[in-house]
């Protein structure tokens, strides 16, 4: 682990920003070793972020690091990936980041099937501004913006990715994270637009206000949770409430936009010069 | 231009001393004074602030900032080299020696209370040193009453924990006391 | 460097004390409660011995503060 | 919270703007996330369901933008909060609001900046952002608070204005106000004035949406109260159908500057300070006044002839007010955590009379007594 | 039919801006019947849309009227119905206004469950702009912006309303403008995010340019491709492609958001009472 | 087309954008249409791919503007296009380029404001938000042509100065001059000046991305060359990592500053025309300016005493040439579609020492020779 | 007004041409080729009789130019 | 200044005169003068534009549009009232007599032509009705020459269509010399 770390990050950076018992830690370190296990060479490998506590990741991150605008990531990682393919892309953004204000960007990168891997940390609440509810917070939730508790039903994450038209889908959480790094490794390898959401623990905002515990206690309740996709299938509606399902959620086929975009360039160019004759 | 107090309470995020100004300059009001109360933050919110800073004056206070202290408090080694130096003569410096083991050269007046200690052993609250601390500030400065601290901390704290917090603020105050007698001494 | 796995001696659990934010996590899951809390609010090692080597606090440590060797022996 | 109108208090800026938004009326919040302007939100997401209102958090700046417009629309009376960023993005549907004429209130609390710059640090570089963020010609008002007090009165009066005038206003504050606290009295409600849209003086039969009176305001019907009009960003005659005319535009365009332009008496204030005799005069606004006012103090206990002039509306601009300084005053010395955007407006209406200098920080940090004294004395 | 279209539209207003053989007519038409037949109150009704040729629809009708910014229709309702929970509200949108730009205020429409309805005038094209692709355009047809051909999947609109929490989806076409009349009436009536797909033709920016023929060719087209939901139900993958389903896609319940507001309220006003003794 | 280079043609100011952005070397296009702008798009949709580029049309402007910085960085030359709602949009990620220091360009074919306005009809009423738009403390750099075949020339030298001075550059166009037909002869190729952004001369281990050379500009690896760094729009250090330090934070806000303001011989470009004895001055930019030049030629035709100057270069503002000027002149005639955001700038220039009168329309109609020419004789 | 729907006289189709904007649409739904375009690319009736008022051609006019009554008889 | 010959040719939508004005354009320019072409739209760009306006000159082209013009096409009716009113002394208008049935009273030269009437009833195709009146407008005014015209026309449109097209402006051209001949006459 240490000897990846110091080949995967930016040591002179550490310790991190993130609070005690933060979770964003433990998925950064799953990425590092998806990273390491993929082989992908640092130099051709670009990490792009939002706003939030989570995004901040990219600046630990020793390869090419794009820390962007609130919610903005996935387009701007669209436009890298588009103009440079063989650049190899992941992009990290937090519930709020992803979902509130890049609800978008993401559905529409989902629609689009690019070639990158969407990493979603998931702590169900806008850590970086205190504490407020995201679409992800689940309902009856306290939050600075909803001291009477939470009225709005929080989006599923990978069913609205799939609807949108995401290829490969996956969750893990930070107490299962050999399990995310395998999932993230899986994620890469997948051509297509991937998205692996890892559920993850923001004491300090949420943890707190809700009674949930320290990061250790909401570390331990994620053991506790957790379905695989197996068990799931075999669960009811009302016995999944409140569970979280880890696994290969979904995975399908379909064209990649930067090789659709490739064959436009041949035929035109095919065109082109037929036109010139 | 009436003379401003210039109060700065430094630590780190959990120490709870943006609470402590805000109950100081609430205290502050309640003696009757003017007030003004600013805070240093992290990146966006998160958290929180580790440097309150707090103005009494019997006037007008414009400029927010305190531009040379007249108080500090350090709570941790880092905020003592950083705001424990270059005092001006009649400063008065309050450090933790739970955390500051290596106080600055003194300028000012030093105290060394061990103001998380006494939370931690004598009240098992290690949360309510930033209590400790106002206590034995406003017991070595005076800037405001004690009746009027008590008072703005009462109305503060959640309902259940009055006792201790009074507690708190006593050991805190006696404490520093004690100190002023060793000094004066 | 180069030291065969095989050789199995005691853990070499190393915490970086600096990097340490206190949490407790590596306290909470370790399944031979080799590591407790020092008054610091720093985690320590208290039971060596009784380590597995199962990197359960490596992994979950989210300060990286943790790290898991074999040593020389 | 009510029994503490009327008593001395210890409150924030972002809280204060909660507080008189409530006393204005303001009953509808709409708004996302952002430091160092949170708070307001977080403040009315506990307020304004106690008072009947409504608080929601949209799933970003430009769907709270719409939303408070929506609700004004309905009748209720709507203020938005956010930073730089967010007021970046708001920018197409402020302008909306102005075309459409939708009373409406926008705080921002400005942050160190470009872009995310430094979220927790103060700055005054949204001041000609204010001014001329979105698209196209659009009269603006801006408010900027330079206390707590100030916060709650000044929150009042923008949304009496945006009443008043049917257009949004905005709430230009700083981090240093935003976030500072202070002691306060809050007047009690009864003494707080609050202004209401004008309502049709006809039927709906005889009801055109975008027919002025004789001050350039239309009477405003809310939805729902049987006046049925339709409300549009493009261009619209008076009964508000979209138009291509140039006449039906051009009277438009002006309308809506005209509305602000011939009422500058009503909306433009000032706080001026030993002007009277001043050779130099500062010129700051939000939290730089307070070290602009504690500079020239010290000044005049020096013996200098300085004064101060506080914008308390920055737009429209004080041109008046600094147009007869100018005339006696030798050196204009303008003092902004930004690099001078406010300083070129003192210099174009100056017009060569005097000379104009700034003292100007751009590191996130208050500008401070010291160096303005020192930029005071500089040259007088 | 003339009655109502004098009792429901502003007929000072008519003729239309539409071209020749534009299929929004017949929706405007549609919606009419509907109201009529809803018998909602016009002083009490709320017709809100974006920007686009579908859009200028709420100019015409005889409502209260919100003709808003491209893409932020949802956004500008969401506060109009939240402010004023007795309005009826219908928000009009077509498919790039829905999608593209106000893809997220869709998704978080659906999520809130906000008792209003959505009706998106799908011509698989930007109209306004003089044909663009949208989100909603299938694969391989031409646009201005994608002269070889488009290579993005489009959007299922009904899966992603669904998937992102609205709980009416239903679907039709003009040629199918009684079925549209009726579910716009079952829309309106769910209590709750309802969402009316209307198919419609843009023979200019569209049909022009894909060979489709005119208004009337790709009307009649909307008959031979469309299949009921019930026909669909024993039809493969295969044989449903490039099929239009039509009917009642998708209901549910959930609570709807102004009702819970308005416990929020009295939770609120019961607490502040109690706070002031 | 390339046969048709250095041949007379007939070509339209959005497709001569378009054909110097190709010339520019721009192989990245990310956009999202709106009228009068979306030419741009659709002929690079169908140009790009012809020479191994990309087009890809965004879900919004928002994303287009993220699309490009993202492409940029790859190491690909990128440009947008859209109109005064999607100017608005992009404003914040405009800021974020500026913070980033990434070069791409941004065309903003001005309609009729403000909101939705007259979506075919011209306007100049983006003017000053293409310098303020976005928040925070910027520089900007916007160009305006005045002709099909200055929209070439403007496009070529805006994506030039981009790179150069690693930086966002607004193409400042107008309906008139976007969608208007003009005879051309475009350069060929090998005459089209082309500058790219400055490679590092240290290897990976030596690069700071932030470091600047002693023109202030820091050469530019692209993503995936083996430089690895960090790109944020937080103020940053030198390695591009966040800081809230003031000295760095002061140091990097005067740096984006002066990199364009230590340049002005460089970017500010202006037209002159009988200038040289004129007591009356027209100043006119875009489409207007070709009103202005028939009116002056007429004026001239009649005897009087009166010149042009046309800025090419709208930010940063010609300060220089009309502060030249305003030492002989008796009077600026500022003609704008807008209701005078350029005269207000010259205003300040002038600084008294000569009248300064507006021609402006705000109705969707260009402004005729024949209103210029009275303003001239009004009082001349 | 208030005629008898049931007296059942001949439909009574009548078509604003001024709103018409000869798309054609009714002449190619309507089931009893009642309908044809004239030399101005307008509507127009052209075999009355056959018309079993099925209104096809009146709601689906974009242009809510056709109106199927009842002849007064 | 060198003179200038303003055209303005107007109709509704569907009637390619954007088009018309493009090819009248390019033929200037193969005949060697300078020229600018304009055009007005509907609301964003749907429908289409109805106006198109083309100046044509050998020297400097400043202000774009058309001040006073000197060549008035009008296919519609409503085109008609709109732009053939207040015309100058020696302006030429040209109107499709299948719309234009209620011409302004004459301050100009008019030409009645059924334009329209002769693509659909000479060449089965309205559509190139443009054609036709293109072929008229230079026919009768001679702006640019009859080569540049057919050259600029056949550059333009589509492959298969040249004959057609061809055809519709020599039937437009010959009809306005017959026409011209009638007035001469
Ligand atoms: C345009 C804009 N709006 C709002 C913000 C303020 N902001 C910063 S991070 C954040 C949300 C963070 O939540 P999430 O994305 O869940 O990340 P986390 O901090 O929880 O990891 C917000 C609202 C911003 N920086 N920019
Ligand atoms: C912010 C913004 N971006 C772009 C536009 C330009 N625009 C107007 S309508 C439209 C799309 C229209 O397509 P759609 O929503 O499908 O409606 P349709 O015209 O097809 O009915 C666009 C891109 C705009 N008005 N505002
Ligand atoms: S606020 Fe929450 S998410 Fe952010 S660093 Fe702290 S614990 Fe982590
Ligand atoms: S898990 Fe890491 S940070 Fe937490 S207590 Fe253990 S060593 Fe310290
Ligand atoms: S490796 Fe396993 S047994 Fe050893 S200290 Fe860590 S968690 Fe405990
Ligand atoms: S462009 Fe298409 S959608 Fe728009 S009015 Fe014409 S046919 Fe209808
Ligand atoms: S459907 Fe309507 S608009 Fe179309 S031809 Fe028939 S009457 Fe005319
Ligand atoms: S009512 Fe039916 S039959 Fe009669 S004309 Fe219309 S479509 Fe034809
Ligand atoms: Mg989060
Ligand atoms: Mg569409």
């Amino acid at each position: 682990m240490q000897e990846h770390l110091e080949t995967y990050l930016r040591m002179e950076r550490l310790p991190h920003i993130w609070c005690p018992g933060c979770g964003n830690g433990i998925v950064l370190g799953s990425l590092v070793k998806a990273i390491h296990e993929l082989g992908y060479d640092q130099d051709k490998t670009v990490i792009v972020s939002g706003i939030g506590c989570s995004s901040r990741a990219a600046g630990y991150m020793d390869f090419n690091t794009l820390h962007t605008t609130h919610g903005r990531a996935l387009a701007f990682a669209t436009g890298v990936k588009l103009a440079k393919p063989e650049l190899k892309v992941f992009v990290l953004m937090g519930d709020g980041d992803a979902t509130a204000i890049g609800g978008n960007h993401f559905i529409h990168a989902a629609r689009r099937n690019m070639d990158m891997t969407a990493i979603i940390f998931n702590n169900n609440i806008y850590g970086m501004t205190g504490g407020q509810y995201s679409p992800l917070t689940p309902e009856d939730r306290r939050a600075t913006t909803a001291p009477y508790g939470t009225i709005e039903r929080n989006f599923d994450l990978a069913e609205l990715a799939k609807a949108a038209g995401a290829t490969y889908v996956a969750r893990s959480t930070t107490y299962h994270n050999s399990l995310l790094t395998r999932l993230m490794v899986a994620a890469a390898r997948h051509k297509g637009f991937s998205v692996v959401e890892a559920i993850t623990a923001c004491p300090v905002a949420y943890g707190r206000r809700n009674k949930l515990g320290d990061g250790a206690d909401m570390l331990l309740a994620q053991k506790e949770n957790a379905v695989t996709v197996k068990q799931a299938e075999s669960m009811g509606k009302d016995e999944l409430a409140g569970k979280i399902v880890i696994g290969e959620l979904y995975q399908a086929e379909a064209p990649e936009y930067t090789e659709l975009y490739q064959q436009i360039i041949q035929r035109a160019q095919a065109r082109a010069s037929k036109g010139c004759n | 231009m009436e003379k401003t107090t210039e109060l700065r309470l430094s630590g780190t995020g959990g120490q709870g001393l943006i609470l402590a100004g805000i109950i100081l300059a609430e205290a502050a009001i309640i003696d009757g004074f003017n007030t003004v109360q600013t805070q240093s933050y992290g990146p966006e919110a998160r958290g929180g602030a580790s440097k309150a800073e707090v103005l009494i004056s019997s006037g007008e206070i414009d400029y927010p900032k305190v531009t040379t202290p007249d108080v500090v408090l350090a709570m941790s080694q880092e905020a003592c080299d950083k705001y424990g130096r270059n005092l001006h003569q009649d400063a008065v410096l309050l450090v933790d020696s739970t955390f500051v083991t290596d106080p600055p050269p003194a300028v000012a007046k030093i105290y060394h209370l061990p103001l998380t200690r006494i939370a931690r052993e004598q009240l098992g609250k290690e949360m309510v040193a930033n209590v400790v601390a106002l206590g034995a500030l406003v017991g070595m400065t005076g800037v405001v009453s004690r009746d009027a601290l008590l008072q703005a901390l009462l109305a503060r704290v959640p309902k259940g924990t009055e006792a201790l917090n009074q507690r708190a603020m006593t050991l805190g105050w006696e404490a520093a006391q004690a100190e002023r007698q060793r000094i004066i001494a | 460097m180069n030291k065969a796995l095989s050789s199995l001696g005691p853990s070499d659990i190393s915490i970086k004390s600096k990097w340490c934010k206190g949490c407790r996590i590596c306290v909470a899951i370790c399944p031979k409660k080799v590591l407790a809390m020092d008054a610091q609010h720093k985690a320590t090692v208290v039971n060596p011995e009784a380590c597995n080597r199962c990197r359960m606090c490596e992994t979950h440590c989210p300060d990286f503060a943790i790290e898991i060797g074999v040593k020389e022996t | 919270m009510s029994q503490l109108v009327n008593m001395a208090r210890l409150m924030q800026g972002n809280e204060a703007v909660a507080e008189g938004a409530l006393a204005a009326g303001i009953r509808f919040f709409a708004g996302y996330p952002i430091t160092p302007s949170t708070e307001v939100a977080e403040i009315l997401a506990e307020r304004l369901p106690e008072v009947g209102g409504k608080f929601i958090q949209m799933e970003d700046e430009i769907a709270s933008m719409a939303a408070i417009i929506g609700a004004s629309l309905a009748g209720v009376k709507s203020l938005t909060a956010t930073s730089g960023p967010g007021f970046s993005l708001k920018q197409e549907n402020l302008g909306y609001a102005t075309m459409a004429e939708v009373p409406c209130v926008v705080v921002n609390v400005q942050r160190s900046g470009p872009s995310t710059g430094i979220p927790t640090a103060p700055a005054q570089g949204d001041v000609m952002q204010a001014r001329w963020g979105t698209h196209g010609d659009h009269p603006a008002i801006a408010l900027c608070p330079a206390s707590v007090a100030e916060c709650f009165d000044l929150t009042v009066r923008a949304v009496n204005f945006a009443e008043k005038y049917r257009t949004p206003v905005i709430l230009l504050m700083d981090e240093v106000i935003g976030h500072m606290r202070e002691r306060v009295v809050l007047p009690p409600a009864d003494q707080v004035m609050v202004v209401d849209r004008k309502k049709p003086a006809v039927g709906p039969d005889r009801y055109y949406a975008y027919r002025p009176d004789e001050d350039g305001v239309p009477p405003m019907a809310n939805f729902g109260e049987g006046y049925r009009y339709h409300v549009t960003g493009l261009v619209h005659d008076e009964a508000g159908n979209p138009s291509t005319n140039p006449k039906i535009a051009e009277q438009l365009i002006y309308r809506l500057h005209n509305k602000i332009d011939s009422r500058l008496d009503e909306i433009v204030a000032v706080e001026e300070m030993e002007t009277a005799d001043a050779e130099v005069v500062v010129v700051a606004y939000g939290g730089v006044a307070r070290s602009a006012r504690r500079a020239v103090k010290e000044a005049r206990q020096a013996g200098l002839p300085v004064g101060l002039i506080r914008p308390i509306t920055i737009w429209p601009f004080p041109e008046q007010a600094i147009h007869q300084l100018a005339d006696r005053a030798k050196r204009f010395v303008v003092a902004e955590m930004n690099l001078g955007q406010l300083r070129g407006e003192v210099e174009r209406v100056v017009k060569g009379r005097a000379m104009v200098t700034g003292v100007n920080r751009v590191d996130g940090e208050l500008v401070t007594p010291a160096e303005i004294l020192a930029a005071i004395k500089e040259v007088g």
